[in-house]
């Protein structure tokens, strides 16, 4: 059993919805660009994406905003029903996609309820100008098989891979580390990290908004029992109990 | 595998196939030399035949066993030679393999059962022996299939018992 | 070669050889009716005895209130028990009779007579309706009811309601399907006797011209499927406003089906049981192999389906890992009654079905019967399982999703045990009494059964020949 | 009651193997005509694989759409075709023989079309076979634990088991034809028929084989759309599939579908072949019966899945079900749903008069079929399109033209097989039939000659 858990504490209260983070995780992990064709046919991908909800009456209208990601759920129902293990559950507590092993009968993303999971309908394609600006550390989905918000396993396996050979130690917060979308974010509203070791500031975090009192802690469609690693913190202002209702679903 | 000789009688009515069946049992024929042959299923014992003996229930019980075995070694070996998790569940999981095991259960039931019936019903018989096709149109055949010697025996008795028709072939014995 | 079959002198299957023409099927049958045996009464009164006892449990319990839903588990258990099983038991006589059976002719009536335990079951309902909480708590209901509203459509009233019709639609089959017979006993008592004058109001002058014998064919057509019907909404009301609503997160869709379909096996037991003591101490030796082989294969069949229920609910919920659902399955599989869970599995599944499989076993009149024997008990404490387990549940009020604590186990204390005792003695008491009044075996089906059955000679061998009116 | 036909052996031969030694007229027509439509979904097929997924409907989040709802649709028809002359054999009804093989063969055809949409439907086909444990060298397994090996396991044994139930009750029929025909033919009779002579021992064996094969058959045929069943009930994330009914659900409704089916392929027997010697009125009156009390079972469960759908009083839940019956495009396709499954054909089945005329019951059975179609679709695509919890996902779904050809292409297959089946082997089982007029009877009472049966 590994000594990591990697999670995410997402405070809904900092975010702008301002979708660096959308970007970032496009140009990091290889996404075909999201032309309007695709968005019309229903068929973007967007690992992580943000959840946009009104709240109130006009004329005094909120918007609220929620990145939502792959939750690496510890009991993810996407992960049983796949008939070629393609997707499962690694020792790092991460829900893990192998891409070559997928045949897409696209049954796990039927059975995801946070609908994080994309399918590829057509074969990935660049504008020239770009081809150079593909990640090589990512490998290039083919059309036909799923593919998933994966942490930026790359970042979290080079780190890993430098700190073993400098006989050094990943420490945490690392922007080598972190996921493009936590380093992205402007307000720092995602906090990546082991929650395995306490004094990282993800543990502490979690610990904090979970069990504290007066903790602003809660995960996404808790009902549904899939024990997600990520954590979301509820907005701070005393009208904050509408959105995560909504959030509740 | 000494070659012998088989005639055919055919009849029109039940009643006298069954005087004929009669006639040759006279004739001093074993049971394992004369049959009945017809061209749909009569109740059983119509013409007075012996019961037909078969050990058909001993397949679906072997096929079953195997099938169940093959299951629970596939389902549970391959759990166990490639442990990933999934979902949270046991690397044993007994629900899904308890359906697997049960399908391959069955399978294997099927499978032999059939095999069991061509075993059991003598097939395939390659040589066909003493055959007419007016048989599969309504018509009775009582046939003896001896030794060389004693067919014009069979034969004598079967137009004594009022054939429409004689028929000769030859074969070898059955396959067991 | 439409031939004329003719008698041949055979003792086929089951019937008797000497029931060779009407008159002596009568005398036979309602000469052995008349003479009730001495045991015959002790046995009555043993069981009047031990409904005497139910009466007893039931008013200590009584004594207690009605408040405390958690002690009436053990009652609402035994109230489904008979449900399942006397309730369910004409069902053997219906379905038969439907598909044109003739091996049924003479298990019909032993079936039929359990409807008269229907009146044991509306007795031990009546409490049932104070003891089950009221829908005010927030409770959830299959009636959408809305706390403080003003709202007729309650669990109680419809529940009540399917109750009562069932058992008058059961008794009112049986008077419909003994009405020949009841005339044969009039027309064999002598003149101006009390016994002449009883059955010829039972009878209400059936003299058996071709209209009366119409309206009774479709008078027990009609009857039988209306009897079904409200056996399961009988089944389906109570297992989900009596049962499934006190269990707050135990959204179990099928469930109302599988409380219906393990009445199916469990009435078939009953009749089977009942057969069994009729050849065996009642000296009915023509109930025979062929009847205990007909039902030893549709109990094989029913055993499969009870699994199959089973396992369509638990692997639903297994795989789907909800939470209100895994503390469903804590509360009735895993939890406190394992063992209760193990003994159904085993008795009501495992042992059937490994037994019925063998057609040796089923051809006898031992292997049903006792595998009957293992069916009814394992029902009985499937209900029990189910239901104590449901009503030891304290949270129902409020919260839709799921259940805080799981409960521990609830065992019966002398009432529970009077009652149970009593139910089901008083069902057999109730059983026995009735046939007093109706011959057990069904007289005229037998009769009928003379023309339609019959062997002949076929070239060498002999055939039986089914005739198949209309 | 049946009504009687004394045909002898000879002229059972002549009128039953006609068209399978000659070729009726409409033969060739019809035959080519089905497999040009078969042959354009092969090629719609062929562009998906050029293309990819992309040319499909499918989107995200409606990940499955026709082709699934087609899939789960000939899986149930393929349900009645054994269940109906496996049921009819062990109770031993005597209106069964005509029609047992057509029964079995719609259950063939309909499983492979069933398969095909398999192929069509996932992402990359060419990798299909990873499904099965074979991999012994680098020891990668398939995932137990996903219905989709539990299918797989349970189609399988369904197809291989109903082919080996059909092939041995045909091993009589092919010894009748390897009698009839001539040349090439014959060898291929002859060979197939396994030099089977008809002795008594056979004749038994064949009678246990029935029962025996039928006993076995019928758990399979339950535990296959139970599974099914099980793809869409064990997942949680779409809303309205979670329910614990859908295996008997499913079942009952592929009965439902699947007797339809079977009393349609019955009036075609009677329109194209002329059989309404051998099929009667009485047969479909007998398969009238069976499917009120089918559908009305049917109708118990379907109850059943939405009270209990109401009941869990849940937003999502509520909001789907809604979505289901009042919303356009699906509203509409409700509504045909319930009329052209239940509320139309079960009232006309109450009639003798429908019962009993071949062409009333094609045409309801057809309007059965399209609702049952319906069913299927309403089942899945509204539940994917999730209408919650996170708004932004709604979906909309549309078929394209490559699903709509490929579905098509299924229908075609099926016919064309039941057809080229037809062809070379009889349709109606020879044997049965002949056994049929030895054991017909009749018992006098009094004025009256009552039909009866013989019985061992």
């Amino acid at each position: 059993m590994a000594d990591e858990k990697w999670g995410m504490v997402i405070d809904v209260d900092r975010c702008t919805g301002c979708q660096a983070c959308v970007v970032a995780c496009q140009s990091e992990n290889n996404i075909p660009i999201n032309d309007e064709g695709l968005f019309n046919q229903q068929r973007a991908n967007q690992w992580i994406r943000i959840e946009r909800t009104w709240e109130g009456e006009y004329p005094d209208v909120k918007a609220r905003f929620m990145p939502v990601l792959c939750q690496h759920c510890d009991d993810a129902p996407c992960e049983p029903v796949c008939p070629v293990y393609a997707t499962y559950h690694n020792t790092e507590g991460m829900n893990v996609q192998i891409y070559n092993r997928c045949i897409g009968t696209r049954f796990c993303a039927n059975n995801c309820p946070y609908q994080v999971r994309f399918f590829n309908f057509w074969e990935p394609e660049w504008p020239e100008s770009l081809k150079n600006q593909l990640n090589p550390d990512v490998t290039v989905r083919s059309r036909g098989i799923m593919e998933k918000c994966s942490f930026c396993v790359q970042r979290i396996r080079r780190t890993g891979r430098n700190a073993k050979r400098d006989g050094t130690v990943v420490e945490d917060g690392d922007r080598a580390l972190n996921p493009a979308c936590s380093n992205a974010c402007p307000t720092g509203a995602l906090t990546f990290g082991n929650l395995k070791d306490e004094n990282s500031a993800v543990a502490k975090l979690a610990e904090k908004e979970m069990h504290g009192e007066n903790g602003r802690g809660y995960h996404l469609l808790e009902e549904m029992g899939t024990h997600p690693s990520v954590i979301y913190l509820k907005k701070v202002d005393p009208t904050a109990e509408k959105v995560t209702e909504e959030a509740h679903g | 595998m000494l070659a012998r000789r088989s005639v055919l009688g055919l009849f029109k009515g039940v009643d006298e196939a069954a005087d004929a069946l009669d006639a040759v049992r006279a004739g001093g024929f074993e049971q394992n030399e004369y049959e009945i042959l017809t061209g749909t299923p009569y109740p059983e014992g119509a013409f007075g035949e012996e019961e037909a003996k078969h050990g058909l229930y001993r397949y679906p019980l072997i096929g079953a066993a195997c099938g169940f075995i093959i299951g629970l070694v596939l389902t549970a070996g391959t759990q166990l030679a490639y442990p990933l998790v999934t979902g949270g569940k046991p690397i044993l999981s007994i629900p899904p393999m308890s359906i697997i095991m049960y399908e391959g259960t069955m399978l294997g039931a099927i499978i032999f059962t059939v095999i069991g019936i061509i075993i059991e019903s003598r097939l395939p018989r390659v040589f066909m022996g003493a055959y007419d096709t007016r048989i599969t149109e309504g018509y009775i055949g009582v046939t003896v299939t001896t030794d060389a010697e004693k067919v014009g025996k069979a034969e004598e008795i079967l137009t004594g018992a009022g054939a429409e028709d004689i028929k000769r072939g030859w074969e070898q014995t059955d396959f067991d | 070669m439409a031939n004329e079959a003719t008698h041949y002198p055979l003792g086929h299957a089951a019937d008797n050889p000497k029931w060779t023409s009407a008159e002596i099927i009568t005398d036979d049958l309602l000469g052995r009716r008349e003479k009730a045996s001495k045991t015959f009464w002790i046995a009555t009164s043993v069981f009047g005895g031990l409904l005497a006892l139910g009466v007893i449990g039931m008013i200590m319990r009584l004594v207690d209130g009605v408040s405390d839903t958690t002690q009436w588990g053990y009652t609402a258990a035994v109230l489904s028990f008979m449900l399942t099983t006397a309730t369910a038991a004409p069902m053997a006589a219906i379905a038969p009779r439907v598909a044109k059976g003739h091996w049924r002719r003479i298990v019909s009536r032993p079936a039929e007579i359990w409807s008269v335990a229907g009146l044991i079951s509306l007795l031990l309902f009546i409490p049932m309706l104070w003891a089950l909480p009221s829908l005010e708590d927030g409770r959830r209901s299959m009636w959408f009811y809305h706390p403080g509203e003003v709202y007729p459509y309650s669990p109680h009233l419809w529940t009540a309601l399917a109750i009562f019709s069932l058992v008058i639609v059961g008794f009112f089959m049986l008077w419909v399907s003994a009405l020949p017979d009841l005339a044969a006993i009039r027309d064999r008592a002598p003149l101006g006797s009390a016994v002449r004058r009883r059955y010829t109001w039972l009878a209400r002058g059936w003299v058996g011209t071709t209209a009366q014998w119409d309206w009774h064919k479709h008078r027990l057509g009609i009857l039988g499927a209306f009897y079904f019907i409200m056996l399961v909404t009988v089944h389906f009301l109570f297992s989900i406003d009596f049962l499934m609503t006190l269990v707050p997160g135990w959204i179990d869709a099928l469930y109302p089906a599988t409380h219906a379909a393990n009445a199916l096996q469990a009435g078939l037991a009953t009749v089977i049981l009942t057969m069994f003591f009729l050849r065996r101490f009642c000296g009915y030796k023509e109930i025979g192999h062929d009847q205990f082989w007909a039902l030893g294969k549709l109990m094989f069949a029913l055993s499969l389906m009870w699994f199959w229920f089973w396992f369509s609910s638990f692997n639903v919920f297994w795989y789907g890992k909800k939470p209100n659902e895994l503390s469903v399955l804590e509360l009735f599989v895993k939890g406190p009654y394992l063992p209760i869970f193990y003994l159904t599995f085993i008795t009501v599944f495992i042992v059937p079905m490994f037994t019925m499989i063998w057609n040796f076993l089923r051809r006898s009149v031992w292997g049903p019967a006792i595998i009957a024997v293992s069916v009814l008990i394992g029902t009985f404490f499937d209900r029990v399982r189910i239901y104590v387990g449901a009503y030891s549940v304290s949270d129902q009020a409020g919260n839709h999703e799921g259940i805080e604590t799981i409960p521990p186990t609830m065992y019966p204390d002398l009432a529970d045990v009077f009652i149970v005792i009593g139910a089901i003695g008083g069902a057999i008491f109730m059983y026995l009494l009735a046939t007093r009044v109706v011959p057990v075996i069904n007289v005229w089906e037998q009769k009928e059964l003379l023309l339609y059955k019959l062997h002949k000679k076929y070239h060498r061998t002999v055939v039986l020949v089914l005739g198949k009116p209309e | 009651m049946q009504e009687y036909t004394y045909a002898t052996d000879k002229e059972l031969n002549q009128s039953l193997l006609k068209d399978v030694l000659g070729m009726p007229k409409w033969w060739l027509g019809a035959v080519s005509f089905l497999a040009l439509v078969w042959m354009t979904g092969i090629g719609a097929y062929g562009w998906e694989l050029n293309q990819g997924i992309g040319v499909l409907g499918v989107n995200r989040p409606v990940y499955w759409g026709f082709l699934i709802t087609n899939f789960v649709f000939w899986i149930g028809i393929s349900h009645a075709g054994i269940m109906v002359s496996a049921i009819l054999r062990l109770t031993q009804a005597e209106w069964r023989r005509p029609v047992t093989r057509a029964a079995e063969v719609l259950t063939l055809f309909s499983l492979l079309a069933a398969l095909s949409n398999i192929m069509f439907h996932v992402g990359r086909p060419w990798r299909l076979y990873w499904v099965a444990p074979y991999d012994f060298e680098r020891g990668v397994w398939p995932n137990i634990r996903s219905p989709f090996v539990w299918d797989p396991s349970a189609v399988g044994t369904y197809l291989i088991g109903s082919s080996l139930f059909v092939y041995v009750a045909l091993i009589p029929d092919l010894a009748a034809l390897r009698d009839r025909s001539s040349g090439l033919p014959r060898k291929f009779y002859a060979m197939a028929s396994l030099g089977f002579r008809g002795t008594q021992s056979q004749w038994k064996l064949q009678a246990v084989a029935g029962i025996l094969l039928s006993a076995l058959v019928l758990p399979v045929f339950v535990s296959v759309h139970s599974i099914v069943s099980w793809d869409f009930a064990v997942s949680i994330g779409v809303e309205g599939w979670h329910s614990t009914i859908f295996a008997p659900y499913f079942i009952i409704g592929a009965i439902h579908s699947g007797v339809s089916a079977v009393a349609m392929v019955m009036a075609l027997m009677v329109w194209l072949w002329k059989w309404d010697k051998y099929i009667t009125p009485d047969h479909f009156d007998a398969i009238g019966r069976l499917l009120i009390i089918v559908a009305t079972t049917w109708f118990f469960f379907f109850a059943l899945e939405w009270i209990f759908a109401l009941y869990t009083l849940e937003g999502p839940e509520l909001a789907l079900r809604e979505w289901q019956v009042f919303r356009l495009p699906m509203g509409p396709l409700f509504i045909t749903f319930m009329i052209t499954a239940y509320f139309i054909p079960v009232p006309a089945w109450l009639f003798k008069a429908v019962r009993r005329s071949p062409v009333w019951m094609f045409w309801t059975t057809i309007l059965v079929n399209i609702g049952m179609w319906l069913e299927r679709f309403l089942i899945i695509v509204p539940g994917l399109q999730r209408r919650q919890p996170f708004e932004f996902e709604w979906g909309s779904y549309a078929p394209s033209i490559v699903e709509i050809l490929l579905v098509a292409s299924t229908f075609a297959f099926v016919g064309m097989g039941i057809l080229i089946f037809a062809k070379i082997f009889p349709l109606i089982p020879l044997f049965d039939m002949k056994e049929g007029t030895r054991l017909r009877d009749t018992i006098r009472v009094g004025r009256r000659v009552v039909p009866a049966s013989i019985r061992e």
